[in-house]
């Protein structure tokens, strides 16, 4: 084929993290110039919903396959299937267990985000507390490893006392409510840790609506732009994510160089990633891109209108 | 209150006709219901409107009351052309009806069963529901109900029912008041009731269309008749003028044998013993036997519990206690099915609600007592489903496009035939028919009497659940009075009288019988 | 007035013709007639016409593996959906069937985990089956409670169990032999999965359409009273219908827990109304009494050679259903618009 | 009378109490009137639409659109803010109405004039109200500070001490009561579930009386969806996704009967108030997550298996001597 077609699968169509990442893929494609994104995911985070889509792009011959996964292991079966009939297949963001993908991309690393997450809350508690999470699904694959890694590290923070993680399936009401039941159930609580987009803007609305603002403290995992607002009342002092931009453009990168030979996906290899630099693959053949990027007053304006 | 009563003349008012109908069409897919059809009503008159099932004639009150909309024709009120968009425009004309189905609102009040669409209201033009209550509780009095305005409709009984439906049409001020088999689902105090309110309703110069497959009825009460047939006019006159016999001649083209089949009973061994059969509210202590070749007759007024205890007998409702033997064998009668392997079989008298399946096709009807007969190891046998249809069907006369119909589509008469074709199909031993001729007409009456004497001499045991007196003197060779869920009589021979029927079923004179 | 009224006849049969019994005939409309004018063959023209566009928008659409894939987007939902049509049409409705497909993935998984082999699983998977649609069918047959409430309430209870089992964990690790009902092929391109879906097709085809059960699921679902009094055995007919659903919920969930190879309590979340848009779509009345299986197998294949072509196009999902709510209302609108405008 | 027709009310109101007295057992500060409040501003919405649902019940139909309107709803209110925030509340609230409005009637045009099914004409727009969002928002999301803050203010705004999420809910509250009791669309509402051909004949316009049914529902979820939108400060394809079956869950636990023509707005709030505590408590004391949904779905099962026994039809009586010994207790 003339042009490399690379299919940039998401969670779910529609989430603002995503949209960006695929102007990063885009901004790939035309640095690269024979390849063309396709943008797709299913309209509700399921992944019957990523299989079907799947399946499709597999009908459709694409070269290469990136995928944020909403399921570790559901997706392995049909992007198995696809690799037997030679596209190239690449998890990032979310992953897909080892045998149903070549490589993965981490955003960064795991330990790295479990830390910043904790961190940030303990920054702004100099006399420590009581904290609490905010999580997305009980099945989110991510969401779950940063908060193991996040409870990993408390010891380093000593004062600083987790009292529960309750989840928010990622719905505006439902985290809503679960933030509310937070401040209710534990009035001395110091800060709530939402280490997803849509938890730390529900929470950030909770704490506001609440009178809670300079008392209780949101931090996580959000995009500038919806938590402009937040940081703006001082419900939020600061927060962090890696910037998603950069995320689809390392992932397009990737599935090119692999798809296109010149780059081979085992233990200890570099894959080049354009102005990213280049993903070193550990033994599960898993890299970290970058850095978390924290957020605060001080820059928030000039990323908001970014992503 | 417009039932209130005024002087009106007592010559009937000769000439102009306060509605006519003129050349009216009603087409339905398959069927010309009415075609081309003329009909006068005079003020202060009762006319009757007669036919056979299917004639027309609910058709074409429902034309009458905006339910149906016409699909040529004109209606004339006072000698000028109006139609009825809907049952409101007709009533606003003074159109009012009660329909041979009751349609009322179960969950609502009876008060609001009265005046719904025409409730009064409070002068901020919100609904006065205590000013609804005192006239409904004013027309309920004035035709000698007994019914609280405040209860839910579901709280009573099908007699009671019937009345609300009649206070409803006296609720609206009304010139011409339609009255649809007003007395099928009323006992004998009640229809007496009835024919005092239709003499009022005269006095006070109403139309008054009557329909009624009863000829006593009609002569009874009616100045003139018009006769429908097959869905077209075939005469109308005075009523003083024709004989009854003169008026089936024109309803069915042929005349009919009033009278009731002759038979000589052989009875046969006991069949079916009913020992000590009681339930918590409805009956208690109900014991008697049948015999092959017998037809036991069950009278009372409606609401008497009779149509309970069958039901109960066919393992619709639980009994309490008692037994029944079949043929000397004690058995347990659990649902329906259990009672059709016994051979007992009951045909309900609620057609729309328990014995049809209106969207279903007739031979389908016929044959779903019977599958395990008509089919194969489970799988249907479409041949011999027309077959067995076909004879039933025949049997009793049924007119119908095709047996691939749906019933919903037949008139109300032939409905019944499908019904009672659908039950004797399944070959019983024991056949117990609950009310069998209820708004069914005379010719089809008679067939289905023969129909009964035939069975019964082919050695089938009937019981028979009427409230019509005649029928049940005519068809009976004895009969179970009961009252109040509780047989008080057991009558044969020379004691089946009216006045000793009637006595009983009333509690005359025997209050404390019991 | 005068007796001269009465004169006025018209219309009237000779009295001679009238004793002789009607013959009646069996049927108005030949066996032909009933099928052009059936809801089947209108569907079928839509079917036809989505193939047909489908062939022309995409030019990977006519290859055997893609329509091969094309058929694990109906299958699964189809194979509930045969046994939500009966249940539709005696006028009960399941809307937990996502829900038992949740609980029966999850049972199977734990048994897999327990070290239990494929035929213990795919036996565990039609048990959970049954036992929910029994919970179903208790509550509503004896309870006499509406299904459509019970079972949006049963809809959260066992995918709840689920939740509780497994909460943010998954089962995988399933034996090798169970990847064949949601993976394998059975011949070429031909799947497993769309040779059960083609054998059940046929087999609930016979079942309602053939036998005297059939014939009893149309009468409860119009009159049920009557069905009764002609000696159906209305709950237990309703009873067997809620089992035949959890059965074949737990069939569909061996083949999807099959072919992902893994459980998540989330796992079929949202099914329920697709297999109902199936169901409707098919010309199963929705107020029961009617409808048909051969309705129901094109209905599967339109929805999901219309969700596939357009994927193929890479239509987002959302704007696919913009697609399918339009076809269900269109399809079903057709015919009554083209009865009033003959009238 | 009066005792025996609330029966199922006094049953309901009953069990939330005892719900409410559970919760206090592990967290009395549930209870405390300001929490209770909070309680019902967070139901509100689910208030609104319920009743709207319950009208729509009651004329036999149902509409599983509800949350799709509002989500639609809610994204064209957020979308026209973005482009003019300083457009008066009044106005804001008066497009969501008719909106909300227009999109019922859609659904009641297709149930009307095409005799179309309800559950068939709502499964249908249900999905495609939701693709239009999309289509219109281009799955982007409306994000706080893309919102003036008068639009995200109203709701929040406190008269009384009570903010106006909840003055909404209770005004809605009130106007449908007065409807549903005193008024003839109303009591037809109950005519047409109750028995649509007895309300031909009298003279009721069953397919228009189910159309205003559904405009009814439709204005009423275009409210909550503004509501809803500016109080969580955010709009995007997804919210209140599968709210629509607790919208249900709400009526019929409050006694809506499904096949129409009964039920009472008395019930319809305890209903939605009864779900709105769940929802509210098992968070606060502490249950884990995981065992929610389960418990939400007995909650429901065993409600609907209590209210069918309280609502079960009193029969007639034959004998006379078991007339009072069956007295309703
Ligand atoms: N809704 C309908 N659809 C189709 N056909 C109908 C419908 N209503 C009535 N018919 C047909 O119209 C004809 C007249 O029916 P109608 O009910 O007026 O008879 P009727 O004279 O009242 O009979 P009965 O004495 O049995 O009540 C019958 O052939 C009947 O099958
Ligand atoms: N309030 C009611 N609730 C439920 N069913 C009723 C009610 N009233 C009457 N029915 C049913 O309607 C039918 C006719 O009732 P009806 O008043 O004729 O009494 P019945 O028990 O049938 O007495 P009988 O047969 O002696 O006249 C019966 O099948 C009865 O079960
Ligand atoms: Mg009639
Ligand atoms: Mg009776």
């Amino acid at each position: 084929a003339d042009e490399m077609r690379i299919a940039l699968v998401v969670k779910a169509l529609g989430i603002g993290f995503f949209e960006a990442a695929a102007k990063g893929a885009e901004e790939a494609a035309s640095e690269l110039g024979d390849v063309k994104i396709i943008y797709t995911g299913p309209t509700e985070t399921t992944a019957e919903g990523q299989i079907e889509v799947i399946n499709a792009l597999i009908a459709q011959n694409v070269d290469a396959i990136a995928v944020s996964a909403n399921d570790t292991d559901a997706l392995v079966p049909t992007l198995k299937k696809a690799m037997q009939r030679g596209i190239t297949v690449i998890s990032w963001d979310s992953g897909v267990a080892p045998e149903g993908r070549s490589v993965h991309l981490n955003p960064s690393s795991n330990p790295l985000i479990g830390n910043m997450i904790i961190k940030l809350a303990a920054d702004n508690m100099p006399d420590g507390g009581d904290v609490a999470v905010l999580s997305a699904t009980t099945t989110s694959t991510n969401q779950n490893i940063w908060i193991d890694e996040m409870k990993k590290v408390m010891p380093d923070y000593p004062g600083i006392n987790l009292v529960t993680t309750v989840y928010g399936d990622d719905l505006a009401d439902k985290s809503y409510r679960e933030a509310t039941g937070l401040l209710q159930t534990y009035p001395d609580l110091k800060a709530i840790i939402a280490p997803t987009s849509v938890g730390i803007v529900a929470a950030a609305q909770a704490v506001a609506d609440a009178g809670k603002i300079g008392q209780v403290n949101v931090t996580g995992l959000g995009l500038p732009s919806e938590m402009a607002g937040a940081v703006e009342s001082g419900a939020s002092e600061s927060f962090a994510i890696w910037n998603p931009i950069d995320l689809g453009y390392s992932a397009a990168m990737i599935a090119y160089h692999l798809a296109k030979g010149d780059a081979e996906a085992t233990a200890g290899a570099e894959i080049p990633m354009g102005r990213m630099g280049a993903l070193t693959l550990d033994d599960n053949l898993e890299g970290a891109m970058a850095d978390p990027f924290v957020y605060d007053k001080s820059n928030i304006e000039e990323f908001k209108s970014i992503f | 209150m417009p039932y209130d009563t005024t002087s009106a003349g007592d010559t009937p008012p000769v000439g102009q006709p306060i509605l006519a109908l003129n050349g009216i069409e009603k087409v339905f897919p398959g069927v010309k219901a009415l075609d081309g059809v003329h009909l006068s009503l005079y003020p202060g008159q009762v006319t009757a409107l007669v036919g056979e099932n299917g004639a027309g004639k609910s058709t074409i009150v429902k034309i009458l009351t905006g339910i149906y909309q016409p699909d040529g024709g004109e209606i004339l009120l006072n000698g000028t052309a109006i139609t009825f968009p809907t049952a409101q425009h007709a009533a606003a004309a003074g159109v009012t009806a009660i329909h041979q189905e009751t349609v009322l609102f179960d969950e609502l009040t009876v008060a609001e069963n009265i005046f719904l669409g025409h409730a009064p209201r409070t002068r901020l033009g919100l609904l006065d529901w205590r000013a609804m209550r005192r006239a409904a509780q004013a027309i309920l009095t004035s035709i000698g109900a007994d019914i609280d305005p405040g209860v839910k409709l579901a709280e009573l009984g099908i007699a009671s029912k019937h009345l609300v439906a009649i206070s409803r049409a006296l609720s609206i001020d009304a010139r011409v008041v339609v009255m649809d088999e007003p007395t099928a689902a009323l006992s004998h105090k009640e229809i007496h009731e009835l024919y005092e309110l239709v003499e009022k309703l005269k006095a006070q110069g109403k139309a008054i269309l009557f329909i009624s497959h009863k000829f006593d009825e009609i002569f009874r009460i009616a100045d003139r008749y018009t006769v429908f047939r097959d869905g077209q006019f075939v005469a109308e006159g005075r009523i003083d003028e024709v004989s009854e016999s003169d008026l089936v001649q024109m309803m069915v083209g042929r005349s009919v044998d009033q009278v009731f089949p002759q038979r000589t009973p052989t009875l046969g061994e006991e069949i079916l013993t009913v020992a000590g059969y009681a339930h918590p509210t409805e009956f208690e202590d109900i014991n008697f036997t049948l015999r092959r070749g017998e037809i036991l007759g069950f009278y009372g007024l409606v609401g008497a519990g009779r149509s309970e205890f069958m039901q109960s007998l066919i393992g619709i409702t639980r009994p309490s206690k008692g037994a029944v033997k079949i043929e000397g064998h004690v058995r347990i009668i659990r649902s329906p099915a259990e009672a059709i392997r016994e051979g007992i079989v009951y045909v309900p008298e609620d057609r729309g609600k328990q014995g049809a399946i209106t969207a279903l096709p007739i031979f389908q009807n016929v044959t779903l007592p019977s599958l395990a007969q008509t089919s194969r190891n489970g799988f249907l046998q479409l041949a011999e489903e027309f077959d067995l249809a076909r004879e039933y069907t025949q049997r009793l006369d049924l007119r119908a496009a095709s047996l691939d119909t749906p019933v919903g589509a037949l008139s109300g008469g032939n409905q019944q035939k499908v019904v009672i074709a659908k039950w004797l199909a399944t070959k019983p031993r024991v056949i117990i028919l609950d009310e069998p001729t209820k708004g069914i007409d005379i010719g089809s009456k008679a067939a289905v009497h023969d129909f009964m004497a035939e069975l019964a001499a082919e050695g089938l045991a009937i019981i028979m659940v009427s409230s019509e007196l005649p029928e049940i003197l005519g068809m009976s060779d004895r009969v179970i009075v009961m009252r109040e869920g509780r047989i008080v009589a057991e009558v044969s021979g020379d004691e089946m009288t009216p006045q000793t029927l009637v006595r009983h079923a009333a509690g005359i004179g025997q209050e404390d019988a019991a | 007035m005068s007796l001269s009224d009465t004169a006025r006849t018209q219309g009237a049969t000779p009295a001679t013709q009238r004793r002789d019994p009607r013959q009646i005939p069996d049927r108005l409309t030949t066996r032909g007639q009933r099928v052009l004018k059936s809801w089947e063959a209108l569907l079928l023209l839509v079917g036809i016409a989505i193939f047909v566009a489908n062939c022309f928008a995409s030019p990977y659409f006519l290859s055997p593996w893609s329509l091969s894939d094309a058929t694990f987007n109906f299958t699964e939902k189809a194979m509930i959906a045969f046994a939500m049509a009966l249940l539709i049409i005696s006028g009960e409705i399941d809307l937990s069937v996502a829900a038992i497909i949740a609980l029966a993935s999850t049972a199977m998984g734990a048994a897999a985990t327990a070290g239990f082999g494929t035929p213990v699983l795919v036996g565990i998977g039609l048990g959970t089956g049954l036992l929910c649609g029994a919970f179903n069918g208790v509550l509503v047959t004896r309870l006499g409670l509406p299904s459509i409430v019970v079972t949006i309430g049963t809809m959260s209870l066992f995918r709840g169990l689920s939740y509780i089992v497994l909460g943010d964990g998954a089962y995988r690790g399933y034996p090798d032999g169970f990847a064949f009902f949601g993976q394998g092929y059975v011949f070429w391109v031909v799947s497993f999965e769309f040779v059960l879906f083609a054998v059940l097709a046929v087999i609930f085809t016979v079942l309602l359409h053939k036998t005297n059960f059939g014939r009893a699921v149309f009468s409860v679902g119009n009159n049920a009273t009557a069905a009764l009094f002609s000696g159906i055995r209305v709950p237990r007919v309703k009873m067997i219908l809620f089992l035949l659903t959890g059965l074949m919920s737990g069939v569909a969930a061996i083949c999807l827990t099959s072919r992902l190879g893994s459980t998540r309590p989330s796992i079929g979340l949202g099914m329920e109304l697709e297999v109902v848009t199936m169901v409707v779509l098919g010309g199963v009345s929705i107020l029961g009494g009617s409808g048909s299986i051969p309705g129901i197998v094109i209905a599967a294949f339109v929805l999901g050679l219309l969700t596939f072509g357009l994927g193929l196009l890479n239509v987002p999902g959302i704007v696919i259903s913009i697609f399918t709510g339009a076809l269900l209302i269109g399809v079903i609108a057709l015919p009554r618009l083209i009865a009033k405008g003959r009238r | 009378m009066i005792p025996l027709r609330l029966t199922r009310e006094v049953l309901l109101a009953f069990a939330l109490l005892v719900l409410l007295a559970l919760v206090a057992t592990r967290f009395p500060g549930f209870v405390a009137p300001s929490n209770l409040a909070a309680v019902f501003n967070d139901t509100s919405a689910l208030i609104i639409l319920a009743l709207g649902q319950f009208i729509v019940i009651l004329t036999r139909c149902i509409d599983l659109s509800v949350a799709a309107n509002l989500a639609l709803t809610g994204m064209v209110c957020a979308l026209l803010n973005t482009v003019a925030p300083d457009l008066p509340i009044v106005v804001t609230l008066a497009l969501a109405l008719a909106l909300g409005a227009t999109l019922g009637a859609v659904n009641g045009f297709f149930v009307w004039k095409l005799d179309i099914p309800p559950i068939v004409v709502t499964l249908g727009t249900m999905v495609i109200f939701r693709g239009i969002i999309f289509l219109i928002s281009d799955g982007q999301w409306v994000n706080a500070h893309e919102m003036s803050a008068r639009f995200t203010a109203f709701p929040r705004y406190e008269m009384l001490g009570i903010p106006m999420l909840s003055w909404c809910a209770v005004l809605v509250i009130a106007l449908v009561y007065l409807m549903v009791t005193r008024t003839s669309l109303g009591r037809s509402f109950f005519a047409v579930g109750g028995n649509p051909h007895a309300a031909v004949y009298t003279g009721i316009d069953v397919g228009r009386t189910q159309f205003l049914a559904f405009v009814i529902s439709g204005t009423l979820a275009g409210l909550a969806g503004y509501l809803w939108v500016a109080r969580y400060a955010v709009a995007y394809v997804d919210i209140a996704g599968g709210f629509e079956l607790d919208v249900v869950a709400a009526c019929v636990i409050g006694g809506a009967a499904i096949s129409g023509g009964a039920g009472s707005v008395v019930g319809i709030v305890l209903g939605a108030l009864f779900l709105g505590v769940i929802k509210n408590a098992l968070p606060v004391v502490d249950i884990s997550p995981f065992w929610q949904l389960a418990i939400s779905g007995s909650a429901i099962i065993i409600a609907v298996a209590l209210n069918a026994r309280s609502g079960r039809a009193k029969g007639r009586i034959i004998l006379r001597k078991a007339e009072h010994a069956h007295e309703p207790v």
